[in-house]
């Protein structure tokens, strides 16, 4: 069984491209380019190299001594909070950028969650001197105000989504109807592996470097290439999708996607897509999502706003339908310990989103000499104020 | 012969009207559908709301939630609308997203779309080819019409295909916009209408997106078959709700 | 004529160490054994090993093609704001949590100015699960609340330094005092290239990797290791020194060094040492600082708050008198709007610090074919409010 | 001979008192010299204010602030003192930082201070080796003691350098803190006082640092020459301005 995306944009049943026919020619364009120009060696120089030098990739992987020590196994942390704007939302704003510029668009817009992939953007958008518009949950735009901020300063235009919940499911919707009414000049940088074919597979493919790194990064750690375990939250589920890419089809690596069970999974307020979801069709892929038996789309509920999304990706979809990837569920409250927990034991304040992932040491054993590789998908400077409140600090 | 069919061979520009059901109240459905009818109104799309209308301007966007709000769902349509051909003989289209209807079933929901006598289907989110491929045969079986969208950046080898696998009418959309977000069409517009009307489709056009009054009605009809209303529609229903339908389609089509 | 310390702790005329002898032992012990510590292949390999997983060295040479166009010379950023933390000051803290392990210190006292160095602090004492003090000006607490915060999530105390101007000068004071009361499980852990002998040349010495670096980085853009020009801000002076040493004895490389003119030199307001300073004593160092013609300490100025001290340290006391830099003055506003360019041409939010650093391409003329190493002290995310509301975005 | 060695030679446990010139209010230095000496106070430090007093609590370095804030300068210090030696007959000696000192000049400082009659001076961030190779024939020149710190952390070894450089006495720091920190003594801090006198340096031992009331000050000259008072005192200006010294003093010696 393949895990990777088939020719028709499929994963196993997952995926595929539910448009308007209004958004046909630009994801039609895409398609057919975007496999090509990424193959290009011009491209391939100048995406290695934004990463290299503005980026700061290679990202560490870091041997947490201290939490290996307390849970009693070896955790390494692939350090994505070390990149350029804190997250690794930036690995796939430098590819869709450079990909726009070959397609001769002019304007980016893109939506955001936690307002990291905002960030992302505006920031290429910027070192391309493009025109970029973002658009964000106005719930969103409350909670994680320092990177509102960082997107004006870097002359992005942030225009709240003010329907539905008010969050990244609405903010994607604004960014669709801006796409349809601008279908010329304009690129749509999607910032998960979510969306219409081919946009689960490009950002995947921008993401991979992440695992990519994680093989010789390993190797001189522990002289070899792969780890038992690879664990990453999942939102859409970009941060996974790089951190599992070139693992997916080696059944020796055990892989976990943790989603965010909000207040808990029978709260009502939850964002678990996995336990909570059904297929259906979600910002035109096919793919697990939380809904009415009606098929309206549920509002979803996280304190992290990056996981505050009720679908997942069709990779994501499809790891989980066929089993290959474990899914585990963590409650706001369980990762906000986890979050504090890393502070205090290796010095390094965790996004919200990534706190969910370090969470699941205290739900799952491990042995002492599995080897676990945890993707570290952003940092907390965004999250302060929620940690702070939260912990009455 | 679908009502479909068989009223685009009439020889008139056609008025197509959109509107939500279960908005501006939960029970006006047949109501307004009645009362458009009944002022001369040619077609009608009833549109079964949903959650996340992405195609959508703010107009529809808020009648879909407020209808979801009083509490529509897919099996009230239906049942609102079980009697609909004892009284109403125009053609009747639903139009909404692909996801409720994937929930409700495919099979399901174009068989219970026959039974109440519904003659077609707009589903802008599901893909041209996925509809060929998966449910083509399903649709005809149930005797419904599905009606796809072009817009000025439809290639022509894909107008030709849309066209080759259409039965009823091709929905154009005036200008690649959301719903409700133009006024008035330009030099632009016209160009294209008359582009696709030289091209001889084996489908009349009907031209949605954009019509508002009737200066954009009779533009948008020059070249084509007929005009799909819908944000000026909603915004009547909000402001008037069900009452003085007839005066504003009469102020459409003079 | 050599720039670098001399056996008794001077730079020239400037350093030394001018303390009370209930400070004596403990910088005793640490001038004792400062450098066989660093020389210890073990503390090699821990030093470097911690720089490369953890903070995530080598910190990129970046070549600004925009900023560089826009000046038309050939400008390279040093990326220290990639560092973890955001800022140059944890190769510094690295270095010496490492160096009071060794010496047997249980308990780590710091200042901090713009917060940096105290979350760079706290971070280390996390990592290495010691007790840790951050002495702060009130001041500079409410200006750099985000810093705070971090602070407080990595489980540090940050007590407030009410006297004086209540900002960077008067919170080393505070730490002083708690090391004269702690004078034996506690290391104080000095921010910058200031205080008694030897943390002028312990801390240049952490920071040095910075310009070691840069040789090698350069050699890969340019074919050679030996830039133009190395420009830096000078607060206290650690990231300057950290770029300069490897090019301090080859008068080739030009060294610019940039301090904060607050609302101009001549407003009173401000801390731009080199112009306004005379030789004197501060926090144990012989040096130049502000000051009355009695001997006061001035309170200085600056819009940042990791500029806003009245001296500068020995080793640039000694670069600024021989000549060996070039010292140039920037004000608060021309340091926001080049702060704000590079946002808007590279993506980039820089520091306030740092942005004083890129002003003074509007002051000085450079060649076509200069090669600039400007050393991008740190990240802005600490800076955002004072951003946003000078420029009402 | 030199005031502080001819003090030093009599037969009682000394009190030296520390004050801030120029505080509480910046003619006082005068009226409190006077009046420490007439309440049987032993010898004085006369505090030089400093903007930055690292090595002192907060009581003095309010005092600092304040003393400055009213307008102390060197200068005008040594205006103040100018007759001070047609009233006063006690040891003096300046207590200040080093960077005042050093802006004056300190050869002109040393001068100035041998001119108005200082006897010695006390610099805690004056190093022990500076002073020794830069400026100890300056200070000798002038007929001035310089007064060297100890702490209980202070070497053996070090201890004997500094007492083999000192002509007047040792400045003994009770235990290692800035001025006012501590309340008390206890076990460790009479070892050390103890440990020190064992030793038999040339230079008498007079301990400063958490000396308030007559209890400490028994201890603190138990196995020493003498005392000084700094934090305390200030307090009680602070609190009765130049009033009532000499029930201050009193209370001390009893
Ligand atoms: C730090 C961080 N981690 C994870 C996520 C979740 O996104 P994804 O699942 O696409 O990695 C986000 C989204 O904003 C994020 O900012
Ligand atoms: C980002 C940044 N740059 C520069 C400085 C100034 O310090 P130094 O001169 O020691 O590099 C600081 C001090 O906090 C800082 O945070």
């Amino acid at each position: 069984m393949s895990y990777n995306v088939n020719k028709k944009g499929y994963y196993g049943e997952f995926g595929g491209a539910y448009i308007p026919e209004m958004l046909y020619p630009n994801v039609e364009e895409l398609r057919q380019n975007y496999l090509k120009i990424m193959a290009e060696p011009e491209f391939q120089k100048e995406f290695n190299q934004l990463l290299k030098d503005y980026v700061g990739r290679p990202s560490p992987l870091y041997f947490a001594k201290r939490l290996s020590e307390k849970y009693n196994t070896k955790i390494y942390l692939k350090r994505e909070d070390l990149n350029h704007t804190g997250a690794h939302k930036i690995n796939n704003t430098i590819g869709q950028i450079l990909m726009a510029k070959r397609l001769g668009k002019t304007r980016i817009i893109a939506e955001t969650g936690a307002g990291q992939h905002g960030v992302a953007t505006a920031t290429v958008c910027a070192l391309m001197g493009l025109e970029c518009i973002v658009y964000m949950g106005e719930i969103d735009i409350a909670r994680q105000a320092p990177n509102v901020a960082r997107m004006k300063m870097l002359g992005a235009k942030v225009i709240p989504a003010l329907s539905g919940s008010k969050t990244l499911k609405d903010a994607t919707n604004e960014a669709i109807r801006d796409w349809i009414n601008n279908p010329v000049d304009t690129h749509y940088i999607i910032g998960s592996v979510v969306g219409p074919h081919p946009y689960p597979d490009m950002v995947a493919r921008f993401q991979s470097v992440v695992s990519e790194e994680i093989q010789w990064q390993l190797k001189e750690h522990e002289s070899k290439t792969k780890p038992d375990y690879v664990i990453a939250c999942v939102g859409g589920g970009s941060n996974a999708a790089g951190a599992y890419y070139h693992f997916l089809d080696d059944e020796d690596v055990k892989l976990i996607a943790v989603e965010a069970a909000g207040k808990g999974i029978n709260s009502g307020e939850s964002a678990a897509t996995s336990v909570l979801g059904k297929e259906g069709i979600i910002h035109g892929s096919k793919t697990l999502l939380m809904q009415t038996n009606d098929g309206q789309i549920t509002e979803p509920y996280s304190i992290s706003a990056g996981l505050d999304y009720p679908g997942i990706g069709p990779m994501h979809a499809h790891l989980y339908k066929s089993g290959r990837a474990e899914f585990i569920s963590i409650t706001d409250d369980e990762a906000m310990i986890a979050g504090l927990e890393l502070c205090k034991l290796e010095g390094i304040i965790p996004a919200i989103e990534s706190a969910h992932a370090l969470a699941i040491f205290e739900q799952k054993v491990f042995n002492p000499n599995d080897v676990i590789v945890l993707c570290l998908s952003g940092r907390g400077d965004k999250d302060l104020n929620t940690y702070i409140n939260y912990f009455k600090l | 012969m679908n009502r479909i069919n068989k009223k685009l061979k009439e020889n008139k520009k056609l008025l197509s009207i959109y509107f939500t059901a279960g908005y501006p109240n939960l029970e006006d459905t047949t109501t307004i559908i009645q009362n458009l009818e009944q002022s001369g109104v040619d077609m009608i799309e009833v549109g079964l709301p949903f959650s996340d209308p992405l195609a959508d301007g703010p107009t529809i966007q808020a009648s879909s939630t407020q209808a979801l709000k009083n509490g529509m769902t897919t099996n009230l349509l239906f049942e609102q609308l079980k009697e609909i051909r004892n009284t109403v003989n125009i053609p009747l289209l639903i139009m909404g997203y692909f996801n409720p209807i994937l929930q409700y079933g495919v099979e399901d929901f174009c068989k219970k779309c026959n039974e109440v006598g519904i003659d077609g289907l707009i589903i802008p989110d599901l893909p041209v080819d996925v509809y060929n491929e998966q449910y083509k045969a399903t649709f005809e079986k149930h005797g419904l019409i599905n009606v796809f969208l072009i817009t000025p950046q439809t290639s022509l080898e894909r107008i030709n295909f849309i066209d080759s696998i259409s039965n009823g009418f091709i929905y154009m959309v005036s200008s690649a916009s959301v719903t409700g977000s133009q006024s008035g069409f330009g030099k632009e517009q016209t160009n294209y209408f008359k582009r696709i009307a030289d091209m001889n489709l084996n489908n009349p056009q009907i031209v949605g997106f954009g019509i508002s009054n009737n200066e954009t009605f009779k533009q948008a009809t020059q070249h084509t078959k007929g005009a799909i209303i819908g944000s000026a529609f909603i915004k009547h229903l909000s402001n008037e709700g069900v009452n003085r339908i007839d005066s504003f389609v009469k102020s459409i089509r003079l």
